[in-house]
C-alpha cells in the first residue's frame, strides 16, 4: 500500500466520521464541529490527489494544494457564521439545539414589524 | 464537439463583460464596508443601473455573435486556468439576475432606505448581503470551473443566510441556523465530488470534462455526491425543510430574492453538471429518480400550501412545488429518450419555467410583502377587502398567480405546455398526469387567496397607506412573468446558443 | 522509505482516533480540546504528504483560528441548560450503516484509482516562469486561479457583514465581545508582549517567503491575526470599534489592491487579473502584503464576534 | 569529520527521543495534574532541546542552523510560561484528580 | 543505516510517544488536563517536524514547526482563558468521563 492509499482511506473515513457527526449530534455546536472533520476529510482527499500528481520534479500537484488552502479558508468563514448565529439564537432563546419542526412559528413572525 | 473545442480556447470580443458582471457588485461591496455603510442604498442602485446594462450588453452580444461568450482570466488557459463562459442560458440568467434585483432595489428602498445616506444596522447589512447575492448568482451563471462555482455557491450561501435574519427576530435566527446547516453539508458534499473528479481526470473545468468524463464508479460517485449537495440547497423535496420558515421569515425583498433567484443558482449548477460536464452519465434510471424527487415535491408542496394560514407560508411552500418541475428537464430533455424533438422542447421549456417563475415568485412575494405591510399581518382568512384598497397589488398577485398555475397567456403557461408536449411525444405520460395535479392545486392555492382578497370587509383599515409606485413595481415584475409568454419562439432559439448539439434540433 | 510509511501509519491511525474522539466526546470543551490536537496534527499529516503551504495553513487556521472561534461558542453556550432532543437508535443505526456506505464508496474509489494519476503539475511548472513567482502554489492562488482567491477574500467580507448584521441595532458599530482575561496574571501579560514581535516577524517571513518557497498571505495573516487576539485577552489593547474608520481601511485594503491590479490588467496586460511580465513580481508582493494585512484583521474581527458594547464617546 | 558529527546526532536524538519515552512514563504514572504538567514540559522540552542540538550537525546553512535554535528557544519559553498558566488554572479551579 | 532513516525513525518513535501521551491526558479528567495534550503536541509534533525536516532535506518543514509552535501556545491562552476564568470550569471538567 502507498501512503497515497492510506492516507486515501483515511480521508473517507474521515468523511464518514464527519457526516455521521453532523447527522446525528444533536447540538448545533457539535455539529459545527463534526463539519470541520468532514472538511478536513474531504480536503485530505484533495492532498492525496496532490500528493499521487508529483510530477515534473514537484513534490506534489499545486493546484489540488491551492484548492484546500482556499477551502481551508471558506471552511473557517463558515464556521464563524454558523457560529455566531448559533450564540445570537442561544442568547435568545437559551437553545442549543434546533427543535424538529418549526416552521409555522417562523412564517408567522416574518411579517411582525 | 469540433467548434466547442475552437470556443474554448480564445477570449472572444465582449468577454470583459462576463468580468465586470461579477466585479460590480464586489465593488460594492467594498465600497461598503470602507465607508461603514454610508450612502450603501444608493451606490447599490447605481452598481445595480450598470448592471442592468452590462446584463443586456451580454444578451445582445451573445444574441449578435450567435455563439459562446468566453472570457479565459488572466489569460492562463484552463485546465490551469479559469474561464467564464456565457451560453444562451446563462446571458438569459444575467439579464434576470440583473433586472429583479434591480425591481427588489427599488422595492426596498421603503423598508431599508437610507436618510441623507446614514447607516443603520439593518440597511448596511440588507444592501451589501444583497450585492453578495448578486456576484454570487452572476459567478454561478457565468463560471465554468467547478471549484471556482463552489467559491460562488459560497459567496451566494454566505449572503443569503443573514439576509433570512437581517431584522432580528428569534424565529428567524433559528431558521437562518437551519439553512445555513443545510448548505454546508450541501456544498461540502459538492467539494467532495469536485475533488473525486480532480483526482480522476485532472481537470476543472467543465467544456474540457465533457471530453474526458467516461460512464465509471468514480463519475457516478461523485456526480450522487455533488448532485445531493445541490439538491440540499436547491431544497428539493425531501430535503426542503429549511425552506419555509427561512423564506417565509425573510423580510419581503429578501424572500423575494431567495425564492425567486438563490435556490435556482445551485439548480444551474445540476444541470451544468448532468448536461455540460458529464453528458454520458444521465441515465434512464438517473433522470427518472431526479424527477420522481421533483414531482414528490410538486404534489407535497402544492399540497401543503392549501393548508397554510399565512400568506408568506403558502408563497414558500408554493416555491417548493415550483421548484419540482424544473427537475422534469431530465428525463424529458437528457437521458436515453432518443426523441430529440421532445428533448429539444423540454429543454426550453424546462428554463422558461426557471425564469417566468423567478418573475412570478418575484411579484408574488413583493405583493405579499406589501399586504402584510398595509395590514400588519398576512393572515389568508382575514384578508377580506384588500382587494379595493390595494388593487393594484392584488391584480399582480392574480397574475403572477396565473403563471405559477400554468393559464395562458403566461410565461409559466407555456414553460407547462411544452414540458407537458414533451411527456406525449417522448411517451412519459406519467409526468404529464403529475404536471396537471399539480397545476390543479396550484389553482386551488392562488384562488383560495383571491377568493379571500376579493371578498367583502368594511372594517379593513389599512396600518400605513401604500405609495401607489410601489403597487406599480410589482406589476411590472408580474407583467414580466406574463410577458415571457408572449415572446416564446425568440427564447427558445435564443436557449439553445453555445449548446452544438441543441442548435440542430431547436424549435422552429 | 518504509520508515518513513511507518511514520504515516501511526499518524493515520491517530489521526483516526482523535477524530472519533472530536465526534464522540461527552462535553463541549473536551471535544473542542480534542480538536485543537487533531488541527494541529493535521498540519504533521500535510507535511508527509509534502504539502508544506496547506500544512503551514492547517496550522494556523484549522489548529488555530478555528478552534478560537468554537472555544467562544462554547464558553457562550456553557450556561444554558436548555434540553437537548435525544435522537432514537433506530435514527442513529440507519444513519451510521448510510455514513459507513459513503466511507465505503469512497475507499473503494481511493482503491480502484488508476495507476497513472491525472496532474496540472506539468503545466504548472512550465509556466512558473512565466508567472514570476517561484512558489508553484502561490502561483495557483495568485496567478493561474486568481479569481478564486479573489472571490473568496469576497467571501472573507461577507461573513464579516453576517455576523456583523448578528449585533443589536443599539450595539450597531459597537465593540465585539471578545472573550478576555478577567485579571490576566503578570506571566500572560508577559507572554502576550513577547509572543506578538516574534508573530510579527514570522507573518511577515511568511508573506515575503511565500512568493519563492511555502508560506504565503493566508498563512502571515493568520499568524498576525493570532497574536493581535493574543494581546486583546491579556488586555495589552484594547478591542476596536467596529465603526472605526482605520479598521475599515485596513479590512478592506488587501482586496481593493487586488481588484485594482486586477482591473489594470485589462490595459496593461490584456487580461483582467493578468500582471505586465516585468513587474509581475513586485505586483503580486504588494497585493499579497494588503491581503496579509487584511486577512489577519478579518479573521481576528471573525473571532471576536458581533459587536455587543456601545462605543464609548 | 563527517562521521564524527553523525555520531554527534545520533547520541544526541537518541537521548533526546529516550526524554520523549521518560516523559510518556510519567504521564502514565503520575497521579494528578501538576505532577503530569511537571513530567511532560520538563521532560519534554529537554527532549526537544536534545535533538534540535543533534540535528544542528546535519542542517545546510547557518541561517537555517539559526532558524532550528530560535524554533526551541520559541518552544521553551511558551512551554514555560503555558505550564504557569496551567498551574495557575489548576489552583483556581480545585486541586482534582 | 543512513542518518536520514536514522532521524525517520526517531521521528516515528516520537510520534508513537506522543500518540500514548494523547491518550492518556485526553481521557481527563478535567479540562484542564486536556489543554496539556496541546503543550504535548507542541514539543513532540516540533521534534517531529524538525527530525522530517532534516530527514528529507526540506528546510521549509521548519517554517511549519514554528508555525506550530507558536499557534499551540496561541490556542493554549485561548483555552485557559475559558478554563480558568469561568467559575464553573471545574464542574464542566468533572462531569466528563
Amino acid at each position: 500500500m502507498s501512503s497515497a492509499a492510506l492516507y486515501g482511506y483515511c480521508a473517507a473515513i474521515l468523511v464518514g466520521l464527519g457526516l455521521y457527526g453532523v447527522v446525528t449530534r444533536p447540538e448545533i455546536l457539535r455539529k459545527i464541529l463534526a463539519f470541520n472533520v468532514l472538511g478536513t476529510g474531504v480536503f485530505l482527499l484533495f492532498g492525496v490527489f496532490a500528493r499521487r500528481g508529483a510530477d515534473a520534479g514537484l513534490r506534489a500537484d499545486p493546484v489540488p494544494q491551492a484548492l484546500v488552502i482556499t477551502g481551508i479558508v471558506v471552511a473557517f468563514s463558515a464556521t464563524a457564521l454558523a457560529v455566531a448565529l448559533l450564540v445570537r439564537l442561544n442568547k435568545e432563546t437559551g437553545e442549543v439545539a434546533i427543535a424538529s419542526d418549526d416552521s409555522e412559528e417562523a412564517g408567522k413572525q416574518g411579517v411582525r414589524r | 464537439m469540433q467548434d466547442a473545442t475552437t470556443f474554448i480556447d480564445a477570449t472572444t470580443a465582449d468577454g470583459y463583460l462576463l468580468v465586470l458582471a461579477i466585479v460590480l457588485p464586489v465593488i460594492g461591496i467594498l465600497l461598503s464596508l470602507a465607508l461603514g455603510g454610508r450612502f450603501i442604498e444608493r451606490i447599490t442602485l447605481v452598481l445595480l443601473l450598470a448592471g442592468v446594462c452590462v446584463a443586456i450588453a451580454i444578451f445582445a452580444a451573445v444574441l449578435h455573435s450567435d455563439r459562446l461568450l468566453v472570457y479565459i482570466v488572466g489569460d492562463w488557459q484552463p485546465p490551469l486556468g479559469i474561464a467564464l463562459r456565457a451560453d444562451g442560458i446563462s446571458a438569459a440568467m444575467v439579464l434576470t439576475i440583473a433586472v429583479i434585483i434591480f425591481a427588489i432595489g427599488l422595492y426596498a428602498r421603503s423598508e431599508f432606505g437610507q436618510q441623507n445616506g446614514k447607516a443603520t444596522r439593518a440597511s448596511f447589512a440588507f444592501w451589501t448581503l444583497l450585492l453578495g447575492i448578486w456576484s454570487g448568482l452572476n459567478a454561478v451563471a457565468l463560471g465554468d470551473d467547478l471549484f471556482n462555482l463552489y467559491v460562488a455557491l459560497e459567496l451566494l450561501t454566505f449572503a443569503a443566510v443573514p439576509l433570512v435574519c437581517v431584522k432580528g427576530y428569534e424565529e428567524t435566527i433559528r431558521a437562518a441556523l437551519r439553512y445555513m446547516l443545510f448548505a454546508l453539508i450541501g456544498s461540502i458534499l459538492y467539494l467532495l465530488g469536485t475533488a473525486l473528479i480532480y483526482g480522476a481526470y485532472g481537470t476543472l473545468d467543465i467544456a474540457l470534462l465533457a471530453d474526458r468524463v467516461r460512464p465509471e464508479p468514480v463519475a457516478w460517485t461523485a456526480a450522487a455526491l455533488m448532485t445531493v449537495g445541490l439538491l440540499a440547497k436547491t431544497a428539493l423535496f425531501p430535503l426542503h425543510l429549511w425552506l419555509p420558515p427561512a423564506h417565509a421569515g425573510a423580510p419581503a425583498p429578501g424572500s423575494a430574492v431567495l425564492s425567486a433567484l438563490v435556490v435556482k443558482g445551485s439548480f444551474i449548477l445540476i444541470v451544468r453538471l448532468w448536461f455540460d460536464a458529464m453528458p454520458g452519465l444521465l441515465t434512464f434510471t438517473a433522470a427518472q429518480l431526479l424527477a420522481t424527487l421533483g414531482a414528490g415535491a410538486i404534489l407535497f408542496g402544492s399540497a401543503l400550501a392549501l393548508r397554510q394560514a399565512r400568506l408568506k407560508l403558502l408563497v414558500a411552500y408554493s416555491t417548493i412545488a415550483q421548484i419540482g418541475y424544473l427537475f422534469f428537464i431530465f428525463p424529458l430533455a437528457g437521458g436515453d429518450s432518443g426523441n430529440e424533438l421532445g428533448a429539444s422542447i423540454a429543454w426550453t421549456g424546462g428554463w422558461l419555467q426557471l425564469f417566468s417563475h423567478a418573475f412570478a415568485k418575484t411579484a408574488m412575494f413583493m405583493a405579499a410583502g406589501l399586504i402584510a405591510e398595509a395590514l400588519g399581518h398576512d393572515r389568508i382568512a382575514e384578508l377580506g377587502g384588500i382587494g379595493r384598497t390595494l388593487p393594484i397589488t392584488v391584480i399582480a398577485f392574480g397574475l403572477a398567480g396565473l403563471s405559477l398555475m400554468g393559464v395562458p397567456p403566461s410565461g409559466g403557461f407555456v414553460a407547462k405546455w411544452m414540458l407537458l408536449s414533451a411527456t406525449v411525444i417522448e411517451g412519459q405520460w406519467w409526468w404529464a398526469a403529475v404536471m396537471l395535479i399539480g397545476g390543479l392545486l396550484a389553482g386551488g392555492y392562488v384562488f383560495m387567496v383571491l377568493g379571500k382578497v376579493l371578498g367583502e370587509n368594511a372594517a379593513l383599515t389599512l396600518r400605513v397607506p401604500i405609495a401607489r409606485h410601489r403597487e406599480i413595481l410589482v406589476l411590472a415584475v408580474a407583467l414580466c412573468a406574463v410577458f415571457l409568454g408572449l415572446v416564446p419562439l425568440q427564447p427558445s432559439d435564443f436557449l439553445a446558443i453555445g449548446r452544438p448539439e441543441m442548435q440542430m434540433t431547436a424549435v422552429q | 522509505m518504509t520508515l518513513a510509511f511507518a511514520c504515516e501509519i501511526v499518524l493515520a491511525g491517530l489521526l483516526l482516533a482523535i477524530a472519533t474522539w472530536t465526534i464522540a466526546a461527552r462535553t463541549a470543551f473536551a471535544a473542542i480540546a480534542v480538536f485543537m490536537v487533531y488541527g494541529l496534527l493535521l498540519s504533521i499529516v500535510w507535511v508527509t504528504l509534502s504539502a508544506v503551504d496547506v500544512a503551514l495553513t492547517e496550522a494556523a487556521i484549522g489548529g488555530g483560528v478555528t478552534s478560537m472561534v468554537l472555544l467562544g461558542a462554547a464558553s457562550a453556550l456553557r450556561g444554558s441548560k436548555a434540553a437537548v432532543p435525544r435522537l432514537n437508535l433506530p435514527f442513529k443505526i440507519t444513519a451510521g450503516v448510510l455514513c459507513a456506505l459513503v466511507s465505503g464508496t469512497l475507499a473503494t474509489v481511493v482503491f480502484f484509482l488508476p495507476d497513472v494519476a491525472p496532474t496540472l503539475a506539468p503545466v504548472a511548472k512550465e509556466n512558473l516562469a512565466e508567472s514570476g513567482l517561484g512558489n508553484p502554489v502561490a502561483a495557483v492562488l495568485f496567478v493561474f486561479r486568481a479569481l478564486d482567491t479573489l472571490l473568496e477574500k469576497v467571501v472573507l467580507l461577507l461573513a464579516l457583514v453576517g455576523v456583523w448584521s448578528l449585533s443589536s441595532d443599539q450595539t450597531w458599530g459597537g465593540v465585539p465581545e471578545l472573550r478576555l482575561y478577567k485579571s490576566p496574571s503578570p506571566i500572560l501579560v508577559f507572554l502576550a508582549q513577547i509572543l506578538p514581535p516574534i508573530g510579527i516577524i514570522v507573518g511577515i517571513y511568511m508573506f515575503w517567503a511565500g512568493a519563492s518557497q511555502p508560506g504565503g498571505a493566508f498563512q502571515g495573516g493568520t499568524v498576525l491575526a493570532a497574536m493581535w487576539l493574543l494581546t486583546m485577552m491579556a488586555r495589552l489593547q484594547d478591542v476596536p470599534s467596529t465603526s472605526a474608520r482605520w479598521l475599515r481601511l485596513l479590512l478592506v485594503v488587501g482586496p481593493m489592491a487586488f481588484l485594482a491590479v486586477g482591473l489594470a490588467g485589462f490595459y496593461f496586460a490584456d487580461s483582467f487579473l493578468a500582471y505586465p511580465a516585468s513587474i509581475a513580481k513586485p505586483l503580486i508582493i504588494v497585493v499579497e502584503a494588503t491581503l496579509t494585512v487584511s486577512i489577519g484583521v478579518t479573521l481576528a474581527l471573525l473571532v471576536a464576534g458581533p459587536p455587543e458594547r456601545v462605543p464609548q464617546q | 569529520m563527517r562521521l564524527a558529527l553523525d555520531i554527534i546526532t545520533v547520541v544526541l536524538v537518541s537521548a533526546g527521543s529516550f526524554f520523549f519515552l521518560a516523559g510518556t512514563i510519567g504521564l502514565l504514572r503520575f497521579p494528578d495534574t501538576l505532577t503530569r504538567l511537571h513530567a511532560l514540559t520538563k521532560v519534554d522540552n529537554l527532549g526537544l532541546g536534545l535533538i534540535v542540538f543533534g540535528l544542528l550537525p546535519q542542517v545546510g546553512g547557518r541561517l537555517d542552523a539559526l532558524k532550528l535554535i530560535a524554533i526551541w528557544l520559541l518552544v521553551q519559553m511558551s512551554g514555560a510560561i503555558v505550564s504557569q498558566l496551567v498551574a495557575q488554572a489548576t489552583r483556581r479551579s480545585g486541586s482534582q484528580t | 543505516m543512513t542518518i536520514a532513516n536514522f532521524l525517520l525513525a526517531a521521528a516515528a518513535f516520537i510520534l508513537l510517544m506522543v500518540a500514548i501521551g494523547l491518550a492518556r491526558i485526553l481521557h481527563g479528567p478535567a479540562d484542564v488536563d486536556r489543554i496539556l495534550s496541546v503543550q504535548l503536541l507542541g514539543s513532540g509534533g516540533v521534534a517531529v517536524l524538525l527530525l522530517l525536516s532534516v530527514a528529507v532535506k526540506l528546510p521549509p518543514i521548519m517554517d511549519v514547526a514554528l508555525m506550530l509552535g507558536l499557534l499551540a501556545t496561541f490556542v493554549s491562552v485561548a483555552f485557559l482563558r475559558d478554563a480558568a476564568d469561568s467559575s464553573n470550569a471545574s464542574t464542566s471538567g468533572t462531569e466528563d468521563r
